[in-house]
């Protein structure tokens, strides 16, 4: 009972969390902050992962997330921003039609979520035979094996192709 | 339990504020993170959904689109980068050289 | 939680005498006393400097950026110190069960990364910067051949808890039971693990991010006082962390190294009762001792070896390590499946 | 199979271009010799050409095909032929000879003997061709070698002057021949000279006009070729060139060419056009002998001379006596030559002696007593004299005689006779000038030995002037060469006028004796100087001829243009400018009407879209984020239309 509690309360922490550093980084101006916000994201995100029995996930989230894609984009900002000791901001441009855009889709969220939900008749949580971990193993070697290949081949044509990108020197046309 | 509803609370302020931020911010990378907050947004719905799942497919799902995301972000930034270095621009809406 | 509530006390006690350890390891090296003075063989010698690093001014540089620069420390210590959460110190004792263990260390590991970026970012200097960059190019580097010496060993164990890994060295033979006796070839992922990890912990040879002759302090340069005591602190932290993983992953662990030769059953007597307090202890305390000598070795190759450039340092990892790491995990593989 | 007879002609024919480039590669030292050993061939193979070929052979062959018609070329023998081609050949060989000793100092001797061999390669085409067109080329080629000889010494002033003056009065001679050439093609539909005169004979199926127009073109390329009047004015002027190509081209072949084609198109000439002939034939002799006597040049006086007797044998032919113009034309191809061989030797003289470079050493005022220092020169000169201004045993009387005779006893006006009978007494009187002026008075002392080369072909040329080389008659040809001459060529009777040797020596004497008295005694100085007043500039400047030529033809020639031009401009021009303008106004008119009414509609149109697409593009504003904002938008729209 207690520990569900604490399970609970940790999921509106961190959602809470999560929310407000999206929202700062929707306010913020400032990139290097935003991107920092960004991991606060993450890692609420992957602890929500962890919380909602989701380990290897949350862990992949932090590893590949934190790990990877954000040191990447800092490195992104680094190489696409004049470094003069000054602070890195950005402009805030169509702020209207952003906000009414957003009041727009939670309305419909809310709309939506006013009506019945279908997904309610999905049934309980189910006990699972094996470890979370071991299930996902299986299930990418069995169920999953085309897909984790297409996957891989993706992302090693995306690396290349990433790789070639930035390392090659276009000959200015002009 | 928490009920699935939250979960969806959740995704969708995530999502709602990954738009605004795609549509509000100028700085290019600013836009990929906004593309992150949704792909994250999605996640956490895959991640809710798969609570009921004995399959865990929806957690695969979520491996697979974590994959992408970074193949998706490496490829961007490539982009990003190459074009800042021969336009020294890194704002999206100054990119309007093809405009008619 | 209990190993988690033992490892934060036993951290900070640890670095001040791995400091002063450093100190002493570096002297007899160099064929010289080291410190004397504070106390007998100057045995206080650390506590003195802990006790001026807490006088001294948090300095924090006008055009910093103030939140990051404050922040920076703390995200690398909580990120290095988290990793703790999951370690075992002995058969019952352990911080988290997760069944993710190991999985989760690397994750932590690279999170590392964020605190020193924040740091070299936030103090808004040149060294920093570069420090920074190159800091966070090395361990982002060096995690591919780290993890692909630790995929050599999980492959093998079936597992990523690090309890079951431990779990199965158990024996009566004592270090027969490790597995860099039990599966031979685990010596070279060890060795690409060790290089990677004295790379991960910013030491020498791969002390570059901080090179006090290039680049001052790296990406500490403008930190002084307590700030600069965490970062320190983070530092010994992480390299106690990679040598326990070290010791966990090939070295049997909390096990003790003693056999069992008939009728001296040394393996027994040093094990302890599994379930009662011996246990704990002898755990602990073989797994601490073998961290040590994990430790004195680093030590030992910070005070040998020069430093490498960044050239040599990225083909090391890019075109040697993770190469072989490659190819040792089709051996283990294979040795899994056949042997 | 190509018979002997073939053979030998288009050895006559090749030999000299052969030999012309083997002299030019031969160089400075060998080309005298190779030349002259090649037309002393030509002049073998032409002597033994005369002896076995015989009269009418034909050498044809196709040369170009046009559709239905084609053109042959083809070579042609017979006594004229073999006559003509002795002569050239002979006079080519001498001047080659001559020219040996005369050129020795020149610095490009192998391209002066290449081109006499190209000359003579197209001279000998003009003769033995049977075809008009064939004829046509080389008398081109002989035009153009000439132009080259004629300016040998191009790097001096006066040379290229004078063989360009001499290549465009050619031209417009060419002109005329190339009419006849079309005229001729046009009615009998073919070139060949024999088949044309058998055409002739049987009765032209030609209109007069056409016919008068073909012989009149006939006649212009003769009247250019053989300097008759009013063309004649590019022969005095050709004497800037070397004094052996003078002798060669200038006295002897290329200006007999015109009298040698007329001769064999004989037959073809109305008699409208042979009266045209004969009064400028008359014309030419009278104005060329006249012209003759205010000249200083040696040279000079010899090409007017050339021009004068020219006119005689043109005369002839349009009296309708061609034996005795093609008679004329031999006898004087020799003394005419041999005389300006002399000239070359008195200037030859000169040069080697004074090397002064103001010295002009064809001025005759320069000149005198020579008679002592050029000995052969003197006896040469004095004969070929005495046959030029026709004086019993040599050769020039028996031609004049026989052209004279021709002359009275047709039906030429009566002035021509005139014309013919003043210019013997002329032709005697300046001929005397020259010869008392150069070789009497006082005499010259000099170490000067008259070289071999120079010799021999004078003493050749002086043999050939004698009347017993044609005839044994010394006062009458009829039994010797005319006769058989009169075989192959038309030659009606003449009449016989016993007084006309009697008054043409009385008269030749006359003028020999005048230029005596005022040369040598110093008498007549009175009436001389007298008519120098008034005739002086008249005869010096022959008729103002070149004045005429260039103010009143050229100058006329150049009014007319801007006169048309004028014409062209402000008139023509001028309505063509109206029409452009009335054509601009219902433009402007039409370009309103489209502008306004028809652009308008497409205006309407082009704004509208102009206009919807302006709206549109709005939203293509190139920015991705509001591409973003308006796909969002367009999904909430579906998501409340659907829901």
């Amino acid at each position: 009972m207690e520990q569900i509690n604490f399970n609970i309360l940790a999921f509106y922490g961190f959602a809470g969390l999560a929310v407000i550093s999206a929202l700062m980084i929707l306010m913020s101006k400032n990139i290097i902050h935003s991107v920092f916000m960004l991991v606060l994201v993450f890692l609420s995100v992957a602890a929500i992962y962890i919380i909602t029995n989701a380990e290897f996930v949350g862990v992949t989230q932090i590893m590949v997330y934190i790990g990877g894609i954000l040191i990447l984009m800092m490195f992104g900002v680094m190489l696409t921003n004049r470094i003069d000791g000054g602070k890195m901001l950005t402009e805030h441009r169509r702020i209207i039609p952003a906000v009414l855009l957003g009041l727009g889709l939670a309305f419909v969220f809310y709309s939506t979520l006013q009506t019945k939900f279908p997904l309610a008749e999905f049934g309980p949580q189910s006990e699972l035979d094996k470890s979370v971990t071991e299930t996902i193993g299986i299930n990418f070697m069995t169920h999953q094996l085309v897909a984790l290949e297409l996957t891989a081949v993706l992302l090693l044509m995306a690396l290349i192709g990433a790789a070639f990108l930035a390392g090659s020197k276009f000959e200015d046309k002009k | 339990m928490i009920p699935i509803e939250h979960y969806i609370v959740l995704s969708a302020a995530l999502l709602i504020i990954g738009l605004m931020i795609i549509i509000i911010k100028r700085n290019a990378i600013m836009v990929l993170v906004g593309v992150e907050l949704i792909l994250n947004a999605a996640n956490i719905n895959l991640v809710a959904f798969a609570k009921n799942d004995p399959l865990l497919t929806g957690q695969m799902m979520s491996l697979f689109v974590i994959v992408i995301a970074v193949a998706e972000s490496a490829v961007a930034l490539a982009i990003i980068y190459q074009v800042y270095r021969h336009q020294q621009v890194s704002n999206i809406d100054e990119l309007d050289e093809l405009n008619g | 939680m209990i190993a988690f509530l033992i490892y934060l006390p036993f951290l900070l006690v640890f670095v001040i005498f791995a400091v002063y350890a450093e100190r002493k390891v570096s002297a007899f090296m160099q064929d010289r006393i080291g410190p004397m003075e504070t106390g007998k063989f100057g045995i206080l010698q650390s506590f003195a400097d802990v006790l001026k690093m807490m006088q001294k001014e948090d300095i924090i540089a006008l055009a910093a950026d103030r939140k990051l620069f404050l922040m920076a420390p703390l995200v690398i210590f909580v990120s290095v110190f988290t990793g703790y959460a999951v370690l075992p110190l002995s058969a019952d004792i352990q911080g988290s069960a997760a069944e993710t263990g190991i999985y989760f260390l690397l994750a932590v590991i690279s999170l590392d990364v964020i605190g020193i970026l924040m740091a070299g970012w936030g103090s808004n200097s040149k060294f920093s910067l570069f420090g920074a960059m190159r800091s966070v190019a090395q361990i982002v580097s060096y995690e591919i051949p780290l993890g692909l010496a630790i995929l050599c060993v999980i492959m093998l164990m079936q597992t990523l808890s690090l309890q079951e890994i431990s779990l199965q060295q158990v024996g009566g033979l004592g270090f027969i039971h490790w597995n860099i006796i039990q599966y031979p070839f685990l010596i070279v992922p060890f060795v690409i693990y060790f290089i990677a990890s004295l790379a991960e912990s910013n030491r020498t040879p791969f002390d570059l991010p901080e090179a006090e002759s290039e680049l001052i302090g790296g990406f500490h340069t403008e930190y002084s006082g307590f700030r600069w005591a965490v970062i320190m602190l983070s530092e010994y932290g992480m390299m106690l962390l990679v040598s326990l993983i070290a010791v966990i992953l090939f070295f049997g662990s909390w096990n003790t190294p003693l056999p069992n030769l008939g009728p001296v059953r040394l393996a027994d007597w040093t094990s302890g009762t599994v379930g009662q307090l011996s246990a704990d202890v002898w755990g602990t305390f073989w797994i601490l001792s073998k961290a040590m000598l994990m430790i004195f070795v680093q030590m030992w190759v910070r005070w040998t070896y020069p430093r490498i450039r960044v050239d040599q340092m990225m083909s090391l990892s890019w075109k040697y390590l993770t190469p072989i790491g490659l190819f040792m995990v089709f051996v283990s593989g294979f040795w899994k499946l056949w042997m | 199979m190509v018979d002997l007879n073939s053979i030998l002609m288009l050895a006559i024919l090749l030999l000299p271009l052969v030999g012309g480039l083997l002299a030019y590669m031969a160089g400075n030292r060998g080309g005298g010799v190779t030349i002259a050993t090649v037309f002393a061939a030509v002049l073998g193979i032409a002597v033994w050409s005369f002896l076995t070929i015989p009269a009418g052979t034909n050498l044809q062959a196709d040369w170009i095909r046009l559709g239905e018609y084609s053109f042959a070329v083809g070579l042609w023998y017979d006594q004229l032929t073999g006559i003509m081609v002795m002569v050239v050949a002979l006079i080519a060989l001498l001047v080659a000879v001559f020219s040996m000793e005369y050129m020795k100092h020149d610095e490009s001797r192998a391209r002066y003997f290449g081109l006499l061999g190209l000359f003579a390669f197209s001279m000998y085409g003009i003769v033995l061709s049977s075809n008009l067109l064939l004829t046509f080329v080389f008398w081109e080629l002989v035009g153009f070698s000439s132009y080259l000889l004629i300016g040998f010494w191009f790097d001096q002033v006066k040379p290229p002057l004078s063989s360009f003056k001499a290549f465009v009065m050619n031209k417009v001679g060419d002109a005329g021949f190339l009419l006849g050439i079309f005229v001729l093609y046009a009615y009998f539909k073919t070139l060949n000279i024999a088949e044309l005169l058998v055409l002739a004979e049987a009765g032209l199926d030609i209109p007069d006009a056409m016919l008068f127009m073909a012989g009149l073109g006939l006649f212009l390329a003769a009247v250019g070729k053989s300097a008759q009047f009013p063309l004649q004015t590019w022969l005095p002027d050709a004497m800037t060139g070397p004094t052996p190509v003078s002798a060669l081209i200038h006295a002897a072949t290329m200006v007999a060419a015109g009298v040698y084609l007329l001769v064999r198109v004989f037959p073809l000439l109305s008699p409208d056009v042979l009266q045209l002939i004969g009064v400028i034939g008359g014309v030419t002799a009278f104005t060329g002998a006249f012209a003759a006597f205010a000249q200083n040049d040696i040279k000079k006086i010899l090409a007017y001379s050339t021009v004068s007797q020219l006119g005689y044998m043109v005369m002839a032919i349009g009296a309708g006596f061609p034996v005795a113009a093609f008679f004329h034309l031999v006898t004087h191809a020799f003394f005419k030559a041999g005389l300006f061989l002399c000239a070359g030797s008195i200037i030859h003289y000169f040069h080697e002696t004074n090397h002064d470079h103001d010295f002009d050493a064809q001025d005759i005022r320069n000149m005198g007593g020579l008679r002592a220092v050029l000995p052969i020169t003197f006896v040469t000169f004095t004969i070929c004299t005495l046959s030029l201004a026709g004086i019993p045993l040599f050769s020039g009387f028996l031609s004049k005689e026989l052209v004279i005779g021709g002359i009275l006893s047709s039906d030429l006006p009566s002035i021509v006779s005139i014309f013919a009978l003043v210019s013997v007494f002329m032709t005697a009187a300046y001929m005397g000038r020259l010869y008392f002026r150069v070789f009497f008075g006082t005499q010259v002392k000099s170490r000067f030995v008259e070289n071999i080369k120079m010799k021999l072909p004078l003493m050749v040329l002086t043999a050939l002037s004698f009347w017993a080389v044609f005839t044994l008659n010394p006062f009458g040809s009829h039994n010797g060469v005319t006769d058989s001459l009169a075989q192959i060529i038309f030659n009606p009777e003449m009449a016989h006028y016993t007084w006309l040797p009697i008054l043409s020596v009385v008269l030749a004497v006359s003028g020999i004796l005048v230029a005596y008295l005022y040369v040598e005694k110093g008498m007549l100085v009175k009436p001389v100087s007298a008519s120098k007043k008034i005739w002086g500039g008249l005869s010096a400047n022959n008729f103002y001829l070149d004045y005429f030529h260039r103010k009143i033809v050229a100058g006329g020639a150049m009014k007319g243009a801007s006169f048309l031009f004028f014409f062209d401009k402000k008139i023509l021009d001028r309505l063509i400018d109206l029409l452009a303008k009335a054509e601009v106004v219902f433009a402007h008119f039409v370009g309103l009407i489209d502008k306004h009414v028809v652009d308008g509609l497409v205006k309407l149109l082009a704004w509208t879209a102009r206009f919807a697409g302006g709206r549109t593009r709005k939203l293509q504003s190139g920015n991705v984020q509001m591409y973003f904002v308006w796909a969002l938008f367009g999904l909430l729209i579906i998501v409340y239309f659907l829901t």
